[in-house]
């Protein structure tokens, strides 16, 4: 077998709902119904809706310092929303990276946890007893693993019924642990998917710079994963590949890889300004991809939308955001003891001692030690 | 009770543990049908099957990433480091992630995971097979670290490090692998993470050390005028460091060396050194004496024998500190 | 002369060395047409092409590991990190490879590099942007450690990184990027690796930090009644440190108070603490202080002012070494 | 484009001389002559054969204590002598894992200094002036990185004649540093062949434990590199897929991946015993594969080798590596001062104290500080 050829693949790109909100129907229909009903559709409209809303307030609470460092999900709104729609709440796991918000809320977590995480204080990580998600997480790329020990606790318990989806962004492929992640996952062959939102950017480093190859998708290939890239800015298309994708772990208790392409259209972060690194026609020609815009444009078409419902809509959004802001404003200030007490089951003795002395005593010093004159203990 | 080697004793606690709870999970490179490098984890597989004596891809971050999922899901896994100087691409998942998790969600997650890691030189390894890096996790918040240097300690300290609610690094000095047996009872005990052990007391001086410079300093104790009283303290839990047991006994001898394979500077024998200053600082005759590996690149094994603290270094160092 | 911040006169020193030396190339995250996150390296990808201000691919690991590769090749490269946090996943290339590439080659292959990364709290910033693991870096032989805290020290000590023929990691707190100006000289001038700076002399106790915690000493100090006389001594280098200055200062006034960003054990002022005590033990007239960040992960920054020894804690470590 | 093909690719295999020692002349053969001549194919069989000579020494070497632990070359030699035939000794750079001894000779290394690596001795690593090559490196997987540095430093200097060859297991796929080095070198599109031994076997852990991929190559996909699948104990394919690809590496000043598809006849190291974890029958299988065997049986059908020449060269190299082992263990024993000198250009205070003083002091304690009373310093 002198030259032959060992190995083969080619990988589908999935759109059903295209940027002016028209459907395919010989992708998205089934059983002569919409994959979505018109109720599943707007539902995730209003979540995307929300979701947005609260990006924008976000933005705004930073601006005026009651906030820190915020990502906005905006834009990329859909892939979270379609692919948390297609998992099942309470029985899957989410390990999310930080434009997720969407999906974790449909998962269970309050929403004034995402913004607490965001305003510095842990609690906004405290995920509720039965909500089945991971925090935020900020260090890039790292989550994954965790994801791989989540999806094969499921294996290892027989848990069959079960599924992970973890999500992490261009960049994020870039990282050593993703590679151990894909890895891990495909020789264990867990029950995870892996969900990159490839919204173009890193920070300020394009797709390019970032990678050579013209499709995520295509990294799944080195470790003999099924993959697929979708339009991520098409709610349909990424239901249907995520619900899917999903099938096919818990049948075969084994991984799937999805790219989402989509579009960051806002700054990285409130501490990023995007216009030294990109341009405006660029933008403005994802903006017009807007998986928000089509979506609206769908359900008209399919005449269970109306400018009524988008005032009713846009007013409630407004009125919820402002109700998660005041939850996450309004919880009492952390107390020092809080950094000590969760650093393990059962303190040692150095750890209650700082945290007993720490208004009593510089720390170093054992406030009741010999020679420290009492005058000065107080002082 | 059976006469052990450390490398039987940890075998029979994971055995034991593994029987005991069917959380229990061991996951690394080679620790399958081969036991691992050092057959440490030996019949394991056999016993317990694939699905809970897991061979990994060779990815030491992988290794304990993966472990903390399962961690965060429920499971105990025990992952194992090859070698210390593995841990170098695991560093970020043990440090940031491992170590963080229980404080970063206010103890709504929690990481009760124990890594395995042979450790220190000694015996005659390639390159990155004889560093001693506790001080490294020593100085990070959120792990606990033990380095037991008897089989009967290890068996013990192994028990409680795989039921801590925590995560713990399980240091195992390779040295001391096959070196000597000990009567190490069948049943299961624990012996509690951070408490010292006082091996022999004396009132002249106290040694503290642990992992195979046990054995030099009792080889160094061994060469001393029998008229020289040594309180040698083997620390075997690193990080909670158990400061009341080594003050308790500089406070009587007013002397102390601290005897460590690993750099001088920032070793643990530094934070040992600050701590007995601050605590016993009007008993201190002497300034604390540190012997320790010298703040180069742990050589080739042609020099490490050079290199690690040896009888006789330690040897001057207690007598300089007996001088002083 | 001109007046510039921290972060102006770290860009000109890049630029001017990159002038001088055409083997100087940067690489890092986001280090091209944005700038770096802190824009620390703002205009340079103008002024010297994007082969010689490179934008990376988000990985640490590869950053340090192609960076000893440029740098055995007879590059001058200077990576950047965006955070300490993320030194994490390139520790591993660090302490195993390039501090160890000239000792392990005996001297055949050397690794001129310089690793820019921002460090420590106080910014507000989200998690694992605030740690401060100098300590770390200082246990791992063959590596130089430097952290400036003034504008004018930046520039020199930097140029002397560059220029060095070893591997520097220059942490740049980033509390002080913006925080004041300083008169900075137009030409290239270096301050030498090693040398502490007495930044005030005084006779009663000696304080000894390092970066931004430099200016809350100094607070301190003005908070403290007129006749307490405090030498405050600006490490600007960590390794190799220069006991030699600080402890003529100890043998002075008999009294240090050691303050520092990271965790209490282990950190650096354990070795400091350690050094004095051996060099100036007959000197001591009170154990040395720490005052420093607690043994906990950095908190998120609603607590982190609370974590990171401000000017009212430093003072209490003062008074109490004072009253001892 | 609703459901599209995005991404296809395939990968060859490439074999030229078969197990028995026969040449495929349709890829082997260029402007009517085999692409390696009788002598250049000799010289590779010698150069194999001394390698194998000198792994049978050392291992009794390790036997008998006078080495530590090593690791056999036995049964690849034709991947490290067919590639680094092709590339440019003194021009290009050779970045080594473990078992690449022959390459590294061949490329100037004298042979002694390999065995003084593993009889730990640094002076191994201390590679000659003029001699292209980096030290052994035995942490697994961080050495690619470095090939991708200087392969970029060629890059970036413009010497565009050059480039540079790095070799590794299928178990360093595993690592995330060899992600990051093919991410990287792909991006920075630097001149660098990537060459993996897929030996099958990382210690115990089988092909399938360590990858769910049928072949390394497609690893190669996931950062649209140039990617080749080769019978790694055939030395025409090695050479002319090396040759090859080197051409395309300086042609674009890009990279390219090899796999070379080959077997570890002995154990892992001599600290391991291979038959705990593999069969005998799977030994034999590759044992018939040999890459010596065959191409001592094509130098037959050439009749350009004969038995003499083998007894010759039989004796030949047990002279040379009797020499190789008398140089290793003819030079003097390493000093003290040897672990410090070499820390840093410049000695700092503390090194310089603790290199003079280590044979007065126990160190920690500086021999001439106050109090340290004379009689005992010298003790
Ligand atoms: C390990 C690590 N390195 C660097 C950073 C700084 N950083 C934060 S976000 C980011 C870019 C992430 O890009 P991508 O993965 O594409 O996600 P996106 O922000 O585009 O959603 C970088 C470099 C980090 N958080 N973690
Ligand atoms: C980072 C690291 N982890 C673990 C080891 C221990 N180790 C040495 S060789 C080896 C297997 C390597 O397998 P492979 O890459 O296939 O190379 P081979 O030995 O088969 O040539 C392992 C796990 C190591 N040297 N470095
Ligand atoms: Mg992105
Ligand atoms: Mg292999």
């Amino acid at each position: 077998m002198p030259r032959t050829t060992v190995y083969k693949a080619s990988i589908d790109y999935l759109q059903i709902l295209d940027e002016d909100g028209v459907l395919d129907e010989s992708l998205g229909m089934e059983d002569g119904r919409p994959i979505l009903s018109d109720e599943q559709v707007m539902y995730l409209y209003e979540q995307m809706w929300i979701g947005r809303e609260l990006d924008e307030i976000a933005f705004k609470l930073q601006r005026s310092g009651r906030m820190g460092t915020y990502p906005q999900n905006k834009g990329q709104e859909a892939n979270g929303a379609g692919s948390g729609f297609a998992m099942k709440k309470g029985v899957d796991y989410i390990v999310p990276a930080y434009r997720e918000n969407i999906t974790m809320h449909m998962h269970g977590l309050p929403y004034h946890y995402i913004l607490l995480h965001w305003m510095g204080d842990e609690r906004g990580n405290k995920i509720p007893e039965g909500v089945l998600t991971t925090p935020i997480s900020v260090p890039i790329g790292t989550h994954m693993l965790h994801a791989v020990g989540i999806a094969w606790s499921f294996k290892l318990r027989g848990e069959r019924e079960r599924c992970v989806i973890t999500y992490f962004g261009d960049g994020a492929t870039s990282e050593g642990d993703f590679h151990g992640a894909m890895n891990f996952a495909s020789t264990l062959s867990v029950p995870l998917i892996f969900y990159c939102q490839n919204n173009q950017w890193a920070i300020s480093v394009p797709h390019e710079q970032q990678m050579n190859s013209p499709t995520v998708a295509q990294k799944a290939l080195a470790y003999e994963m099924p993959t697929i890239q979708v339009d991520g800015n098409d709610v349909f298309a990424v239901y249907k590949a995520t619900r899917d994708a999903r099938a096919h772990c818990v049948e075969n208790c084994a991984p799937y890889f999805i790219e989402g392409v989509t579009y960051r259209l806002g700054d990285h972060t409130t501490a990023d300004d995007a216009r030294r690194y990109r341009s405006e026609e660029e933008v403005a020609q994802w903006a017009a991809k807007d998986p928000l815009i089509r979506t609206r444009k769908y359900l008209e078409s399919r005449e269970v939308w109306s400018d009524e419902r988008q005032l009713e809509l846009e007013g409630r959004a407004k009125k919820i955001v402002q109700e998660i802001v005041a939850a996450a404003e309004g919880i009492e200030p952390p107390v020092s003891d809080d950094m000590f007490v969760h650093m393990f089951a059962e303190l040692d003795d150095d750890l209650r001692r700082q945290c007993e002395t720490l208004r009593t005593s510089s720390i170093g010093q054992n406030p009741d030690q010999a020679g420290l004159k009492a005058e000065h203990q107080n002082a | 009770m059976a006469h052990l080697t450390l490398v039987q004793a940890i075998n029979l606690a994971l055995a034991q543990e593994m029987e005991r709870d069917e959380r229990v999970v061991i996951l690394g490179e080679d620790v399958g049908i081969n036991g691992g490098v050092f057959r440490v984890t030996e019949g394991l597989v056999q016993r317990f099957g694939e699905h809970r004596v897991q061979n990994t891809p060779l990815d030491e971050s992988g290794i304990i990433g993966v472990s903390i999922g399962l961690a965060m899901a429920g499971m105990r896994p025990i992952p194992e480091i090859q070698f210390e100087g593995f841990l170098g691409p695991a560093y970020d998942q043990l440090v940031n992630h491992a170590a963080r998790y229980r404080n970063r969600t206010r103890g709504a997650i929690t990481i009760p995971l124990t890594l395995r890691v042979p450790v220190g030189g000694g015996i005659h390894a390639p390159e990155l097979h004889s560093d001693s890096p506790e001080a490294i996790y020593t100085h990070s918040p959120g792990l606990k670290v033990v380095m037991p240097s008897t089989p009967r300690d290890a068996k013990g300290l192994l028990i409680s490090a795989i039921r801590d609610p925590d995560p713990v690094i399980f240091f195992e000095p390779k040295r001391v692998y096959r070196s000597f047996r000990e009567e190490v009872p069948e049943d299961e005990y624990t012996i509690p993470i951070g408490q010292a052990k006082v091996v022999n007391e004396g009132d002249d001086v106290t040694v503290v050390t642990w992992g195979a410079s046990v054995f030099q300093c009792l080889e160094a104790m061994d060469n001393l005028p029998e008229d020289v009283s040594i309180e040698l303290i083997d620390l075997r839990t690193i990080d909670p460091i158990d400061t009341d047991t080594i003050a308790a006994s500089v406070e009587k001898t007013g002397r102390c060396v601290i005897v460590h394979e690993a750099p001088l500077t920032c070793g643990l024998g530094a934070e040992l050194s600050a701590r007995i200053q601050e605590q016993c600082f009007l008993h201190l005759e002497a300034p604390v004496q540190r012997v320790t590996g010298f703040d180069t690149v742990m050589p080739y094994y042609k020099l490490e024998l050079e290199y690690l603290p040896n009888a006789e270094r330690i040897g001057k160092g207690i007598r300089e500190c007996l001088a002083y």
